[in-house]
């Protein structure tokens, strides 16, 4: 297995901001799966990527503001990608932490899963490496 | 995401096939489908997830929630998955062993007729 | 034909930040051409937004610090979208406003097409209606 | 982008099939694939662009380039052309009057092959 992509996209890092609603769900899937698809990343990984950004976005969106905005940020690194999405959200997130069927599924597919909370804007931090097995390490 | 419903084998028996991507914008489509099925008297539903192109625990929920509604009927609902990443969501959550399910809609509803339960252990 | 789409885009608006790097000309337009799939757009308008983008942004590569980023914001509007590209540019922008390929098409496929250089950051506005004939009406 | 050649019909022409999107990203692969052909002893060139399912000025601005070495040594660079998003960008830029095009690889060859030179008026 190679250890770097021959065109190395270490370092690249997009960011994307779009309305808080459901239906830009697919649009932010399709991102992810598209900056995911320029590494070395199995079909697998992709797929798994794709429910990760759906799931935590979801998170979000059950408790953000309707006129705000949801951020995804995406890094490649050499062996794996953080995504990163933040919103505006009023009162507590529901579902985070907990064990709700989203997290569970967050769980258990990242190796990283991060929650803040800062002065009201939540923030989900995910970390997703290329070679594991299809148990996740535990962070 | 398309949603086709067709009568089943027997007329307590209705199949749905979905299509597509299912996630929170469009699950309440879903869910009315489902709950229109009911009500008009299907006691037994076989969802037909093979075409779906993606789907997430919002999804799963809105399916949840129709099995319980059936089961308090006497029925149920089951699944036809064919690919992966369904199955491993429904292992990772543990719907697996909630749902009846198969690869193919002649056999669920088969197994929902003589009233497999799946493995609820 | 409809006056607005069923679910009103008006206002709608999406950012995306993207290294100045020409393989992501593939995920600018995929972006153009889902957000243009939001509206009531018909296939030859997207292809047009397609190219606009790509044209756009393939003017700023030429002369954008590769270190940089290239920033495209998108907003749907009742009858048509305006997206606008940017980046950091070193000195003149090379194809703009003269009688280079990129901008003649630009031109033609646009309704509204301007370029702004604030102190290096260089911004190309486009304009698209939906309603005009394949012809563009002249700004 | 992919890229096939093959002989054509007679052995001073070849066939050039790209296919996929076809921008600033990997122009640069095009034009040495069609360098190679040229410099390979290639008179004529048909580049069938019937499979691109994306091109831009900077693609164009290629074949021009790989025209005009051809008609330096007497031959030519024709096209494939079917998508009306790529004739569009074609007439907007007036390279349909620069190019012999058609919409089948055989009858662009027969064109460059008895010398029709493209209206350029
Ligand atoms: N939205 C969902 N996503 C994934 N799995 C779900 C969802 N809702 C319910 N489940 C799964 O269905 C199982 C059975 O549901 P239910 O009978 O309601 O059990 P519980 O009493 O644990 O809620 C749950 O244990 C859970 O594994
Ligand atoms: N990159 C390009 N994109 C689109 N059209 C081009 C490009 N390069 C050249 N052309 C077209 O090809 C025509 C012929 O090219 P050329 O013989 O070089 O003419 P000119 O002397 O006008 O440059 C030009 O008039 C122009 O319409």
């Amino acid at each position: 297995m190679n250890e770097i992509p021959a065109g190395s996209t270490t370092g690249e890092h997009v960011s994307l901001t779009v309305p808080a609603d459901a239906t830009y769900l697919t649009f932010l899937r399709s991102a992810v799966a598209g900056m995911a698809a320029r590494t070395e990343a199995g079909v697998d990984v992709i797929e798994d990527l794709r429910i990760a950004v759906d799931e935590a976005v979801t998170l979000l969106l059950n408790s953000a503001e309707a006129s705000n905005a949801v951020q995804c940020d995406i890094w490649l690194a050499d062996h794996g990608i953080t995504i990163e999405v933040s919103a505006t959200a009023q009162g507590e997130l529901p579902g985070v932490g907990d064990d709700s069927y989203s997290w569970m599924v967050l769980d258990a597919i990242l190796n990283e899963l991060r929650v803040e909370n800062r002065g009201g804007r939540v923030t989900i931090s995910m970390q997703r490496a290329w070679d594991r097995g299809s148990a996740p390490v535990t962070a | 995401m398309d949603i086709k419903t067709s009568p089943g084998n027997i007329d307590t028996t209705c199949w749905v096939t979905v299509s597509g991507d299912l996630d929170l914008s469009n699950v309440e489509t879903l869910n009315e489908a489902l709950r229109t099925m009911q009500d008009a008297g299907f006691v037994h539903l076989v969802v037909d997830l093979g075409a779906v192109a993606f789907i997430d625990s919002t999804g799963f929920g809105v399916l949840v929630e129709a099995m319980r509604r059936s089961r308090t009927t006497g029925g149920d609902v089951g699944l036809v998955v064919k690919q992966t990443h369904v199955k491993r969501v429904m292992e990772i959550t543990g719907l697996d062993r909630v749902f009846v399910t198969s690869d193919t809609p002649e056999d669920v509803e088969a197994q929902l007729i003589v009233g497999v339960q799946a493995d609820n252990s």
